[in-house]
């Protein structure tokens, strides 16, 4: 359950747009189902009142719409950003993505949002509505009488699990308490991971990787994509690919992804939200954002508009490549 | 019955200053290092892009080699020092994805170091040639 | 497997003629290894050529069908295959398919009717086949007038063709026009569509459009302000294609495909597509 | 009709194995299902739907069309077809099966796709009733019976038995095959399972979605709606749905070149693609308002113009689960109709 209400959004949204602060809002828009949401833009208060919602599956990270949203509204852009959802926005300004100028950021609260996908692990297909209670979410299905009693907290998102921040980096206005940065076990699966064989590894990654489709859905979500033409559209690029032909375009379409994103991706988990196959996509980006931190210090991401990536930047005295492999041993 | 001896196909990508000299060095001085290597010149380390790397796998390579400058002695200032992250972050995440991480190195030679150059290659191509054929970053259709 | 027809596999061709008709068109005489031509056509329909590994195009076969030796392409140089093809020299083999989409209707609505034929640019490509067609078969139709504009002298596709044959035809006018007034040039200067007004046809004919989008537009508005219906006026239309036979979903606009219900549409037909070619 | 107790329901596969390949879904860790080739110890998922629709089987990701080698002038075209191998795809779905009869109509229509083709003559398909249609669910739009699914060979499964009935040649075959193991039956119990499925099918969120504002001719209705802007204005242009999507068939053709030769292969290739038609002199449609018109009036109006009627959509509920905005076939079909209506 969020501690935020829809009432009380639509409330600030309706007075930002009377007073002329913002020409319009760009928000949730309800869909066919209780837990089906769609970004949209909304115009005036009739829209608002009969659409926007928020709710337990308003994950969506509004940020990147900001690039192209900003040009088609003629005054400011009222935005409601989670705290994840600023380190994008920070990101984004630090690139000169957008203008800031145009954009009015309201910094919504977040108790983690949930995720569809585990909600109907537990209570099977068939969701004819979903009802929020409390830190519960009252969940009816066609096939059983009684609705199922889900704790919002059992079927969190990934990334919501593992949430690096409450803190709002980038906001004009806050509605409701500030949080505080967390230290998250973000990495934890990192390590998992990093602690297998290199067989073990191969075998997980390839079983991971043969399953993408390559819609390119992570890759037009991510905050940090943002390239007018991406090196996998251009034709003229000689590595154009538009799809998974083997085992070796799966890898590299990824490591390549994730490279163009390195020290840029705040870790916002849209990729691997948006998946349809369910890839970790967050563990490739995780893997460079963790060495990055042990190689040259922590750094996040959007923290601060206008930060240094680490890819972009060195030091006289780095780690040589040849060691970053031996670094287990030599803490040791 | 004969055997058809493993050898393996290494490129070598090596920046025009200090490490396709030394190249060349090694060359001049009659230093034997095996006509595995393949070396392609590239204005400066820092040209390589991962891009590069994994489509020398995907063309069939089964090691690659980037040389530079050594830190600081870049003919760009910096070049090398941004190879020196990139790559450091690059060769991590192969590793991370389960391949072999002898298959990828980074080496600083200057012109001056033909013997190093020279060494350095003779021990890649081993150590590559112990693993044998890439398997983990191949295309089959490459494959003759 | 190998006995089941495949559209998509081509034949091999060989260019067996590279003709240098201005500074950005080429023309190439294209047969199959064995000197054949590698399929009959008819009027207005085109064929894929492809280069291996640079790519797939649909181009117009330029030649007219009545040509039974070879297949000429009329071929500007404006993307990756065209630019290569530019290069390729006589000997040269390519991959060829075809025929595909439909052709102009030479045997019914155009039999016996005066026949007008309006191109700009490499726009004549397409049309030269029909008109050689019409040509071969002189009796079959009434008058024919063909409008043909450039930006230069030097830009003129055919030029000799159009001078040592097609003007010296009975019962054929060639009304060239250059975009600029240019030395040497004693001819028309102007635009097409305005040259089509000032020449002012009699509506009684059948007119064939083709020609860069902004000039089919005026010149269409113009032939309709000089009294011709949409029923009469022909033209073609290209879009990106890759299978040519209307499976892949590039060319489809409304429910036509270009590749196989097209290049040649009926100008009302058109006003029925929703406005996305 | 036959029917066998689902305890034997591996011996089945394992007859079927025998002779061909045998294709089925199965759970993966994540709670979806996927289609794998059968092998002993597979377990055939409880799942009905797919991430991935069995389109794949006729129609795959990519495939190599033909080979070229080239040495200075000379160009050898090599034909790499081979006849696909007998198959077996089991636990199809209602709509899914229906996607089938799609795209018959675009590859076997004139020009044969003998790729496509190959495959279709040599793959049987044993449909399967559904048995927990979920909320996404929208086939009945299109005239589509779940409990009566289509096939080569129909199957029915309750909690302990699973029932087939051949409709075709193929499917007689097959179920020839299994005679040890099945026994002849009547039609009580599968008329019982088809009573249950469709008192779930009257209680769907979307049961009363209908197609009545849609069809051929109707393209000047909607192409110039305003609405389309409202509907593309946060679309990410990606291509989820048409991946998902079994009746999806747009591909591009491209060529690979090996160092030792050209492949020329074949992928699936989406409207929403910005590129999808960009061509040497522009781009005919240059927003993604225009691509994802394309995508619904292709599948809603083009379509059923060129195929007496029939629509392009089965109602899977696959891009309903899995678009990443949650923008679909279904909020476009009440806004666009809506719109019609009033």
């Amino acid at each position: 359950m969020q501690k935020i209400t829809r009432e009380q959004l639509i409330e600030k949204a309706v007075s930002l747009l009377a007073d002329g602060t913002v020409s319009c809002v760009l928000g949730w828009s309800k869909g066919e189902f209780d837990y089906d949401v769609t970004p949209a833009l909304f115009n005036n208060e009739e829209e608002l009142k009969a659409n926007f919602v928020f709710n337990d599956f308003c994950g969506v990270n509004f940020s990147k719409y900001l690039i192209s949203k900003t040009n088609k509204c003629d005054g400011k852009i009222l935005v409601f950003l989670k705290p994840c959802d600023t380190y994008s926005f920070n990101q984004l300004l630090t690139e000169h993505r957008f203008d800031r100028e145009k954009v009015y950021a309201v910094g919504i609260p977040c108790e983690g949002m949930a995720d569809i996908a585990k909600v109907k692990q537990i209570c099977g297909d068939g969701i004819s509505s979903i009802a929020f209670d409390g830190e519960k979410m009252a969940v009816t299905t066609l096939y059983d009488d009684a609705p199922v009693m889900i704790s919002t907290a059992d079927v969190l998102a990934e990334r919501c699990v593992n949430c690096k921040s409450k803190k709002h980096v980038a906001f004009d206005e806050l509605m409701g308490d500030e949080g505080e940065v967390i230290d998250s076990n973000r990495f934890d699966e990192v390590e998992k991971l990093e602690a297998m064989t290199p067989d073990e590894r191969f075998a997980f990654w390839q079983n991971e990787l043969s399953r993408c489709i390559r819609c390119n859905a992570c890759r037009d979500v991510c905050p940090a994509c943002t390239c007018e033409k991406c090196v996998f559209d251009n034709p003229n690029s000689g590595v154009e690919n538009k799809s998974p032909a083997n085992s070796f375009e799966e890898k590299m379409f990824h490591i390549i992804r994730a490279f163009h994103v390195a020290g840029r991706c705040t870790d916002c988990g849209e990729c691997s939200r948006v998946c349809p196959q369910n890839i970790p996509l967050h563990l490739l980006n995780r893997k460079f954002i963790k060495d990055m931190n042990e190689f040259y210090g922590e750094y996040q991401a959007g923290a601060e508009v206008g930060l240094r990536a680490p890819l972009v930047d060195y030091t006289l005295t780095d780690i040589e490549p040849g060691e970053v492999f031996d670094r287990g041993d030599s803490d040791a | 019955m004969q055997v058809n001896e493993y050898k393996p196909l290494i490129v070598a990508f090596c920046c025009n200053w200090c490490s396709y000299a030394g190249a060349d060095l090694a060359g001049n001085n009659r230093l034997n290092y095996p006509a595995e290597v393949k070396i392609i010149r590239v204005p400066c380390s820092c040209r390589v892009n991962p891009m590069f790397v994994l489509r020398a796998f995907q063309r069939g390579a089964d090691g690659v080699i980037i040389c530079g400058c050594h830190p600081g002695d870049c003919h760009y200032t910096s070049g090398n020092y941004y190879t020196r992250r990139r790559m450091a972050a690059l060769f991590s995440m192969l590793d991370y994805l389960g391949i072999e991480k002898e298959r990828t190195r980074v080496e600083w030679v200057s012109a001056a170091e033909g013997a190093k150059f020279a060494a350095t290659m003779n021990d890649f191509v081993e150590k590559v040639t112990a693993l044998g054929e890439n398997k983990r970053l191949e295309d089959l259709r490459c494959k003759k | 497997m190998n006995n089941r027809e495949e559209t998509l596999i081509p034949k091999l061709g060989v260019i067996t003629d590279v003709r240098i008709d201005t500074p950005d068109i080429k023309t190439f005489r294209v047969v199959t290894p064995d000197g054949k031509k590698a399929f009959d056509h008819r009027p207005g329909q085109c064929a894929m050529l492809s280069i291996p590994g640079v790519g797939e195009a649909m181009f117009s076969i330029t030649s007219s069908p009545t040509n039974e030796e070879y297949m000429e392409f009329s071929i500007k140089k404006c993307g990756c295959v065209t630019d290569w093809l530019h290069q390729a020299e006589v000997g040269q083999q390519i991959t060829i398919r075809g025929p595909y989409g439909n052709p102009f209707p030479v045997d019914d609505v155009f039999a016996g009717k005066n026949l007008l034929f309006i191109a700009g640019g490499v726009g004549l490509a397409p049309l030269r086949s029909v008109i050689n067609y019409c040509r071969h078969y002189r009796d079959r139709y009434g008058k024919i007038d063909i409008v043909y504009g450039s930006r230069s002298k030097d830009d003129l596709l055919d030029y000799q063709e159009i001078i040592e044959e097609w003007s010296n035809d009975a019962g054929v006018d060639v009304h060239l026009t250059i975009d600029n007034p240019q030395e040497g040039w004693d001819g028309h200067v102007g635009f097409v569509p305005n040259y089509v007004k000032e020449l002012g046809f009699d509506t009684d004919k059948v007119a064939v459009l083709c020609g860069p989008p902004i000039m089919i537009k005026f010149t269409l508005e113009g032939l309709c302000a000089i009294g011709f219906e949409k029923t009469n006026i022909y033209t073609t239309l290209e879009l990106r294609m890759k299978c040519g036979v209307g499976k892949c979903g590039r060319c489809n606009v409304g429910s036509k495909y270009v590749c196989k219900d097209g290049p040649v549409f009926r100008c009302d037909e058109l006003d029925e597509l929703p406005a996305e070619y | 009709m036959r029917k066998c107790s689902l305890d034997k329901i591996n011996l089945v596969f394992a007859e079927i194995a025998k002779s061909s390949a045998l294709y089925l879904p199965v759970d993966q860790n994540d709670g979806s299902a996927a289609y794998k080739k059968w092998e002993e110890g597979t377990v055939w998922s409880n799942a009905l739907n797919t991430v991935r629709s069995p389109k794949d089987f006729f129609f795959p990701q990519t495939e190599d069309l033909m080979k070229f080698k080239t040495s200075g002038k000379n160009i050898e075209i090599i034909d790499t077809r081979s006849e696909a191998e007998d198959f077996v795809v089991f636990g199809v779905r209602a709509c899914d099966v229906k996607s089938f009869d799609i795209l018959d109509r675009v590859f076997l229509s004139e020009h044969v796709d003998s790729f496509y083709g190959s495959r279709r003559e040599h793959g049987v398909i044993v449909s399967v009733a559904c048995t927990r249609p979920s909320e996404t669910c929208f086939c009945k739009t299109f005239g589509i019976d779940p409990s009566e699914s289509a096939g080569d060979i129909s199957a029915w499964k309750t909690e302990t038995e699973i029932f087939f009935k051949a409709n075709t040649q193929k499917g007689e075959e097959l179920l020839n095959k299994l005679s040890s193991l099945t026994e002849e039956c009547d039609e009580t119990v599968v008329n019982e399972q088809k009573a249950k499925i469709n008192a779930v099918m009257n209680k769907l969120p979307l049961k009363d979605l209908n197609t009545e504002a849609f069809g051929g001719g109707k393209t000047n209705e909607f192409f110039n709606s305003p609405l389309w802007d409202e509907l593309s204005q946060t679309c990410l242009g990606c291509g989820t749905c048409t991946f998902v999507c079994p009746t999806c068939q747009c591909y591009d053709i491209k060529d690979f070149n090996t160092g030792n030769g050209v492949i020329r292969f074949r992928c699936w290739d989406s409207c929403m693609y910005s590129e999808f038609t960009k061509m040497a002199h522009g781009n005919n449609r240059l927003t993604q308002k225009e691509r994802f018109r394309q995508r619904f009036m292709h599948k809603l109006v083009y379509y059923p113009e060129n195929n007496d009627g029939l629509f392009s959509c089965v109602g899977c509920g696959r891009c309903i689960s899995k678009c990443p905005i949650s923008m679909n076939i279904v909020k476009v079909m009440k806004k666009m109709g809506g719109a019609v209506n009033e």
